[in-house]
């Protein structure tokens, strides 16, 4: 457990370091100066000079990029905003916030707004996936297959802005979304967020009923199941322990991307709600060609999808006594 | 919020907006035609000429507000977090309007009526707005007595040499460069040049330039005449700074303040409180008050949701308001449109004045019929209609904004007041006459939903007339940049530009001055024309701003109706709402928002 | 809960009927392409006891008949008709409760893959056990011991450690004897084994037929052997009924059906095995052509476009035209009369094998 | 020793079928005489809704390729800006005045608030634009997967392991985010800023940046099969008979992966249409004036729209739910007829 746990984590760092290089030279590649941004009404060249002095744009960009990793491993007090403790992304172009303690800023609301959405469907979509295949062609299991299919097809860009327009706009039944903290005030907190749950939930939802059936009627056709059912275990019996132990992989595995993905920023979910979280922070670090929040944004994104990665692999090995990690 | 663009950084704000809330910056509003009465009565609404006041206008203490009471502790809902705090950062509205309650300069403006439009520029810190005996060539300040810092040292004339020294060193690069300039004697950044490091090594700026012969004296020495500096000094980059204090970068984040407030706590992005500040003697202010306790500004309120908190009124935002949010689009009919809910709201104009620019230096557009043609052609709907309707968008007819000493309201050379939607029939006939039918027209635009919204509308007004447009498409946050470049390709492109104080020297010379024609300059037309040179040469020199105001004027209508290089499209308004406990709400013309010096709690 | 004495599950004259006795059974699917005769109207009966082999192709309905018999195919897709008659009860008409009853109890069943046929996820010991707790009511500790002394009784050595293991640290071998421990948990009076063996190299094969033997011996249980293993059913059953597209169409004691055998098909099937004592030239002559459709299986003997023998049928053509009925005890489901049968065999056939 | 059989003594017990399976499962055997491509050609016109499936999106192609035709006939294009054209139909912010979004007998599917077009023809504009794209897309990608999976499942090895590593590295990233930061820089690939961007560089930019992240799971799927087939007797076979690898590759196993592959690409372009809108939606994609279906979403959710009149919503958001549905039903039925024994 313990070398297969090291393994893993040296193969991410390695990816992650790919990936901030990579990011590095995409930024690099754009044709857009922070400078410009920054530079206030009476911008001239000298004044571009000199903020790209105050960046350390000026130098050559593999020591830009050295700075960069030997701040975020060892912390730095160059900063003329004050110390960055390690990680140290630096401090935003835009906003001058240390980019570490906006994205910790940011985190609450799409930690909230995952976690929300991903207790909503997983009961849901696995509660109704299990019913269909239970049900297996009823008339429950295919209204629940043409339900699913089809909100499954539903995007988030037309289901928000939708239930917008009729909960929010017309009829003024619910607040347009925001965050709050929990702590805060856990109200608001909750009625802030219920609607992008409630969105967000729904789609997930039917993508997990789609699975978790179609995942279930291929577990009941298994040889050992079959056996099960031959020794005379009942029909529920065999469903939940036998059918569903084996749902289970695929099950974690589309779950452990979802989250990964999810915590490191629901964009398009973000965007249509105009939630404070990562991914409309990821939005404004790319429209600001804001290079330090950009990067810290990426980096923590992949990090949640290959921290969850390891998550998954590990968890197959509780599931699939077969597994040995190693 | 700033629509359009002030410059690069307003564009931004756009930008940011879009990016932030969907919905923050796109328009909405369906006004039902009942609107005009209301758009007759803006424009009456007019900043009246400015003077600059003496040493009896510029005692304190300032005249009280009618019914004000003092106490209580008012909600401000802003969207922005501040994001410098430090005075010689300060440029953009947002913290502009905060500084009015932390800051305090030499001079400074005095409403001298309750409803905000009228103003005079006194002294602040100074005891008169400034004394010049040669034209504008010498300014000189005496500080008045009994003024201090928040830690209750006093403001000394070394202060205010530091705080005007410490502009020219590297780390203060988002504030206004008037000041050093006229010092420096030079455009563009080469200010620095005569103050490398700012006053942080040692080295002071010569006694031929900034000269302080005693604790309560400071005098300006400029090689040419510059009868705006009491306006100058006025704006919150001009703000004095604490020598012993200072904390350069980290300034930013925790000034010494002077004005009647001080900051209690800041967390960026969620939270900041003012409290009073004890070391404030209101006898030397003839401009702030000092009503409320206190101010808890809250971060991240998008307009919608300041809008919603504010029009509930409940609990704490009775008592409630926000200096810079607008009223959202979404809700800006619905509350124009009910009486009560009108009764807590003010509006007004936004400082910036939006122009289409024509390149004077393709030789296509050399051609005054073509220009004309231009200027009769463009449609300035798709302009209002993309930034929301009537309610948020004016269509223009000069270059002076009604907020500006000198507007006239009747001044509309190409009929767009009177039809918004262009006459491409005249511009066709023109065209015709010119013989240049069907002549290719580049139109860079911005790159934001609303820019690639007006300017293909624009575009299909302008084909109507004969043109072969083509747009182009210019990244938003490089925009302003890209179209200050002098051998850019587009022959025609928006931009917005506001005064930064209310006379049109910060407007006209900027950007029709042909000798300032350079790369990155604002001149964006890259007009040359002797006689506007020569009349910005002599109405410079004039020191009474009414009679300049006037001038300015005529300069204006000369620029638009007989150069014809810029066709001015609309001024930018707003609607604030507040809380039913709040009281002093008033709309001011110079902040370009709500008075927060002026408010108190009933 | 149903003990698992014999006597109670027996209301019918009890001991005097066959075990088990299947009547003109029909099976058949609905599948995307039509509906599959897996089965068409087999009877056999199988005595307390016994073995029956039943031998046949892949898709003759040798494996469909048997998850039959358990209740175990889908009925979603199944249609059944005729009897199963298990010591006189009738199978195919019972509820799901009383299956479920049935099944690992008197009827046990063993799989041709023990790999894919034990659960990867539980113990050994645990899916041993489960079905003893639930037919006999004992506690899941009772359950444990029985589990491993079912394990000790299949051969598995150190059985108390190994309970403990999983299907995947077994070997072949040993996850068939695991997997036959399962099925003899609660003594069944009838094992179905679906090819028991197939999946296992030669050597582990015997040890598991003789193990399979030796408990019969201990348990007197009926078993049916279903294989397409010549050789392992010759060594097991004691009658073999060889099934072709979903029909018997032979059937008799083991001796007589490999000694003289009298249908075309088992001909072929004989004669397409190889010998070690042959010559080494002697070519193998598998039957010509390939299995039928189900979907849309061939009018008359089901045989007969593989068949090398029709034109010896009197009247032209009746091979096409009439299904050969197959006669109750020894018998064959050929149009042939039992004379040119013995003939052809004698003559014909039985030189080739050599 | 083994199964001694009395009868003949001392013959090894022999298999009679060559391959041991579950009988019910055997249909496959019983058409006979045809080609795989032939059964699945009956099985998928057996498939009812498969076939109204296929139609469907044959629809919507058909609409996509016939746009400037229809356009034509109704007499309309969509870059007209009705605000300025007909401004009684509009109020001062761009809001169609007439109920329901301004249908009329005239505006079939009414006006889209903001500059007025014509919804109509800037539905089924939109709809090529979107199609051309994910077309595209799904092309690009399928060449990469067959080259690399099928490469990689093939050579083994080094090969196989570092492109391994490579879709394990291209995995990791963060798929949407990396979207949104490189379509800017994918856009100055083309042009220099300077210059007018071609409504074409934005199409290449979003099919490239698409495709880089868009092969890994179809060259993993590829790799296993070409893997697979490594090993069966008839590749082994070739290779002894001394056939390069490229002709091995050609002749053996393109053939063998048309199947996966065909399935694969049938989920794939919904997947591919979908993402093009989420980031014309964002605004990095294609932009007003060009119709495209994100562009019409990201229109949909202003303020504008939502607060007014919601009609416009409705056309951009229904006729993807459809396509989208109808393709997907479509990717089922495509594989099971080609592999009936999966479950669904």
């Amino acid at each position: 457990m313990l070398r297969f746990l090291v393994r893993r984590i040296i193969g991410a760092v390695v990816i992650l370091f790919l990936l901030s290089i990579v990011t590095f030279v995409l930024f690099f590649g754009v044709p857009r100066d922070p400078a410009l941004m920054m530079c206030g009404k009476t911008c001239n060249p000298d004044a571009i000079a000199n903020i790209h002095h105050v960046l350390g744009l000026d130098k050559p960009i593999t020591e830009q990029y050295w700075i960069f990793l030997h701040n975020l491993v060892m912390g730095s007090n160059q900063f003329a905003q004050g110390p960055c403790p390690a990680p140290c992304f630096g401090y935003s172009y835009h906003t001058n916030e240390q980019v570490w303690a906006t994205l910790m800023d940011r985190l609450p609301t799409t930690v909230s707004l995952t976690l929300g959405a991903a207790v909503c469907f997983l009961f849901v979509g696995l509660g109704t996936g299990l019913l269909a295949a239970w049900r297996r062609g009823t008339l429950i299991d295919k209204a629940a297959t043409a339900g699913a299919m089809v909100i499954s097809s539903l995007q988030i860009y037309f289901l928000g802005p939708l239930a917008l327009a009729i909960l929010v706009y017309q009829t003024h039944w619910f607040d347009k979304p925001d965050y709050t903290d929990f702590t805060h005030d856990p109200v608001s907190w909750f009625t802030g967020l219920i609607i992008p749950w409630v969105i967000l939930s729904t789609i997930f939802a039917a993508q997990y009923t789609r699975m978790a059936r179609s995942s279930m009627i291929e577990q009941l056709q298994e040889e050992h199941v079959r056996t099960a059912r031959a020794k005379g275990m009942s029909r529920a019996y065999v469903f939940f322990r036998y059918a569903w132990r084996g749902s289970l992989i695929p099950i974690v595995t589309i779950f452990g991307i979802d989250l990964g993905s999810l915590f490191g920023g629901a964009i398009i979910t973000e965007y249509t709600f105009g939630l404070p979280g990562l991914g409309n922070l990821a939005v404004q670090s790319v429209f600001f060609s804001d290079l330090p929040l950009l990067l810290g944004v990426m980096l923590f994104s992949a990090s949640m999808i290959l921290l969850f990665n390891i998550i998954v692999d590990a968890a197959y090995a509780f599931i699939d006594p077969r597994v040995r990690l190693s | 919020m700033s629509r359009g663009g002030r410059h690069v950084y307003s564009a931004l704000s756009v930008l940011a907006a879009g990016a932030l809330v969907l919905t923050g910056c796109s328009k909405g509003g369906s006004d039902t035609g009942t609107n005009d009465k209301k758009d007759q009565q803006d424009a009456k609404r007019q900043q009246a000429s400015i003077k600059f006041g003496g040493t009896a206008d510029s005692t304190g203490p300032a005249a009280p507000v009618p019914g004000a009471k003092s106490g209580g502790a008012m909600e401000v809902l802003q969207r922005d977090s501040y994001a410098h705090l430090d005075p010689g950062q300060i440029y953009v509205s947002d913290e502009g309007s905060l500084a009015t309650l932390l800051h305090r300069g030499l001079t400074g403006y005095k409403t001298t009526s309750n409803d905000g439009h009228q103003h005079e520029v006194v002294g602040d810190l100074a005891t008169d707005s400034g004394t010049t005996a040669d034209g504008g060539k010498t300014w000189k300040y005496t500080l008045k007595d009994g003024i201090k810092f928040q830690d209750g040292t006093p403001i000394t004339s070394k202060d205010i040499r530091w705080s005007i020294e410490r502009l020219f060193a590297p780390f203060i690069n988002q504030g206004p460069t008037y000041v050093q300039q006229w010092l420096a004697d030079t455009s563009g950044a080469t200010y620095r040049n005569l103050l490398k490091d700012g006053p942080y090594k040692g080295k002071h700026l010569p006694n031929s330039v900034l000269e302080t012969p005693d604790d309560k004296t400071i005098v300006f020495h400029f090689k040419k005449s510059h009868p705006d500096l009491p306006y100058a000094l006025a704006m919150a980059g001009y703000a004095v700074v604490s020598q012993k204090g200072d904390t350069k970068e980290r300034y930013d984040k925790n000034p010494v303040v002077t004005g009647p407030y001080k900051i209690q706590s800041f967390k960026s992005g969620k939270s900041m409180v003012l409290v009073k500040n004890p070391n404030w003697d209101p006898k030397t202010d003839p401009i702030r008050h000092q009503y409320v306790d206190q101010f808890n500004i809250t971060f991240n309120q998008q307009f919608e949701t300041s809008t919603k908190s504010l029009l509930a009124d409940s609990g704490a935002d009775q008592a409630g308001i926000s200096f810079n949010n607008q009223v959202d689009a979404g809700n800006l009919s619905q509350v124009l449109h009910d009486p009560k809910m009108k009764a807590r709201t003010v509006s007004g104009y936004q400082p910036y004045v939006g122009q289409m620019n024509i390149n004077m230096s393709h030789p296509a557009m050399k051609d005054k019929t073509v220009r004309e043609a231009i200027a009769y052609a463009l449609p300035i709907t798709p302009f209002v209609r993309a930034y929301g309707g009537n309610d948020a968008m004016e269509v223009a007819g000069g270059l002076i904004s009604p907020t500006v000493s000198g507007y006239d309201a009747a001044f509309d050379p190409w009929g767009k007041k009177k039809n918004p939607g262009g006459d491409p029939a005249k511009a066709k006939a023109l065209l015709q006459k010119a013989g240049k039918l069907n002549m290719k027209l580049t139109f860079g635009y911005i790159n934001t939903p609303e820019g690639q919204q007006y300017s293909t509308a624009m575009a299909a007004g302008l084909k109507k007339a004969g043109f072969d447009v083509q747009r182009q498409e210019i990244p938003a946050e490089t925009y302003y940049d890209q179209v200050s470049k002098l051998n850019n390709n587009y022959d025609i492109f928006h931009t917005a530009w506001g005064a930064d104080w209310p006379s049109a020297s910060t407007v006209l010379p900027p950007l029709y001055d042909g000798r300032v024609i350079a790369d990155g300059a604002q001149n964006y037309s890259q007009v040359n024309d002797p006689k506007i040179n020569s009349e910005i040469d002599r109405i410079n020199t004039i020191t009474d701003p009414v009679k300049s105001a006037a001038e300015w004027e005529k300069l204006d209508q000369y620029i638009v109706k007989d150069v014809v290089n810029v066709v001015p499209t609309a001024y930018y308004k707003q609607v604030q709402i507040a809380g039913s406990k709040v009281g002093g709400l008033v709309y001011d013309d110079v902040i370009g928002g709500v008075d927060p010096r002026r408010l108190y709690i009933k | 809960m149903t003990t698992l004495t014999k006597e109670a599950g027996a209301p019918t004259p009890a001991g005097t009927g066959p075990l088990l006795s299947v009547r003109d059974l029909h099976v058949s699917f609905k599948t995307e392409d039509g509906v599959v005769r897996a089965v068409d109207g087999l009877s056999f009966d199988l005595e307390r006891g016994r073995t029956l082999g039943i031998v046949g192709e892949s898709g003759s309905g040798k494996s469909v008949t048997n998850l039959t018999v358990l209740g175990l195919h889908n009925p979603m897709f199944t249609t059944v008709e005729g009897e199963i008659l298990l010591d006189g009860r009738e199978l195919t008409t019972a509820r799901e409760s009383e299956l479920e009853r049935l099944r690992g109890n008197k009827v046990a069943m063993i799989f041709q893959d023990p790999l894919t046929a034990l659960s990867p996820y539980y113990t050994v010991g645990r899916q041993i056990a489960e079905p003893y707790m639930k037919h006999t009511g004992a506690s899941k500790k009772q359950a444990w011991e029985r589990a491993v002394e079912m394990l000790g009784k299949v051969g598995i050595p150190n059985p108390k450690e190994r309970a403990k293991d999983y299907p995947h640290q077994f070997s072949g071998g040993m996850r068939q004897r695991a997997m036959i421990a399962m099925a003899l948990v609660c003594d069944p009076d009838l094992l179905i084994a679906d090819e028991p063996t197939t999946a296992l190299d030669v050597t582990v094969q015997a040890q598991i037929l003789d193990l399979l033997k030796d408990l019969q011996q201990e348990f007197g249980s009926g078993i049916i052997f279903i294989t397409h293993d010549l050789g392992v059913i010759a060594d097991m059953a004691d009658d073999i009924m060889v099934m072709y597209a979903g029909g018997a169409v032979e059937r008799g004691s083991t001796d007589e059906v490999l000694r003289a055998p009298r249908h075309p098909y088992t001909w072929g099937l004989l004669n397409s095995m190889p010998r070690l004592d042959s010559d080494l030239g002697a070519p193998l002559s598998p039957i010509p052509g390939a299995p039928p459709s189900l979907l849309n299986p061939p009018s008359g003997c089901r045989f007969h476009p593989r068949c090398g023998f029709q034109e010896r049928v009197e009247g032209t053509g009746r091979c096409v035209r009439e299904r050969p009925l197959l006669a109750p005890d020894r018998a064959s489901a050929c149009h042939l009369t039992e004379e040119q049968k013995r003939t052809i065999f004698i003559e014909e056939i039985k030189p080739r094998l050599g | 020793m083994t199964s001694p059989i009395d009868i003949e003594g001392g013959g090894t017990s022999v298999v009679v079928d060559g391959e041991p399976g579950p009988e019910a499962k055997s249909e496959a055997v019983k058409l006979e005489g045809r080609s795989p491509g032939q059964l699945m050609w009956l099985r998928f016109k057996r498939d009812r809704t498969g076939v109204i499936s296929a139609y469907v999106v044959g629809f919507f192609f058909l609409i996509a390729l016939l746009a400037p035709l229809i356009a034509k006939l109704y007499g309309k294009n969509p870059y007209t800006v009705y605000a300025d054209e007909r401004p009684e139909l509009f109020d001062s912010a761009g809001v169609p005045v007439h109920p329901n979004g301004g249908i009329s007998s005239e505006f079939w599917f009414g006006l889209e608030p903001g500059n007025g077009y014509d919804v109509f023809t800037k539905l089924i504009y939109g709809i090529r634009t979107s199609l051309m794209i994910s077309v595209a897309v799904t092309i690009a990608v399928v060449i990469t997967g067959i080259l690399l999976g099928v490469a990689a499942g093939y050579l083994g090895g080094r090969t196989d392991y570092f492109l391994g590593r490579v879709i394990d590295f291209l995995l990791a990233f963060p798929a949407q985010l990396f979207f949104i930061a490189s379509m800017p820089v994918v856009v100055s690939l083309f042009v220099s800023p300077r210059d007018e961007t071609p409504t074409y560089v934005r199409v290449v930019a979003l099919i490239i940046v698409q495709w880089f992240l868009g092969w890994m799971g179809l060259g993993r799927i590829l790799r296993g099969t070409a893997l697979a087939l490594r090993e069966r007797e008839f590749i082994e076979a070739a290779r002894v008979s001394g056939a390069s690898s490229w002709r091995i590759i050609r002749k053996e196993i393109l053939p063998n992966v048309v199947t996966p592959l065909l399935v694969q690409a049938t989920y794939l372009l919904p997947g591919f249409v979908t993402a093009e809108a989420g980031l014309s939606f964002l605004g990095v994609g294609i932009v007003e004036p060009t119709p495209d279906w994100g562009q019409m979403f990201s229109k949909a959710s202003t303020e504008l729209v939502m607060q007014n009149d919601i009609t416009y919503m409705f056309f951009p958001g229904v006729s993807m739910i459809i396509f989208v549905v109808a393709f997907n039903l479509l990717g089922d039925s495509v594989r099971d007829a080609f592999d009936p024994k999966t479950a669904r």
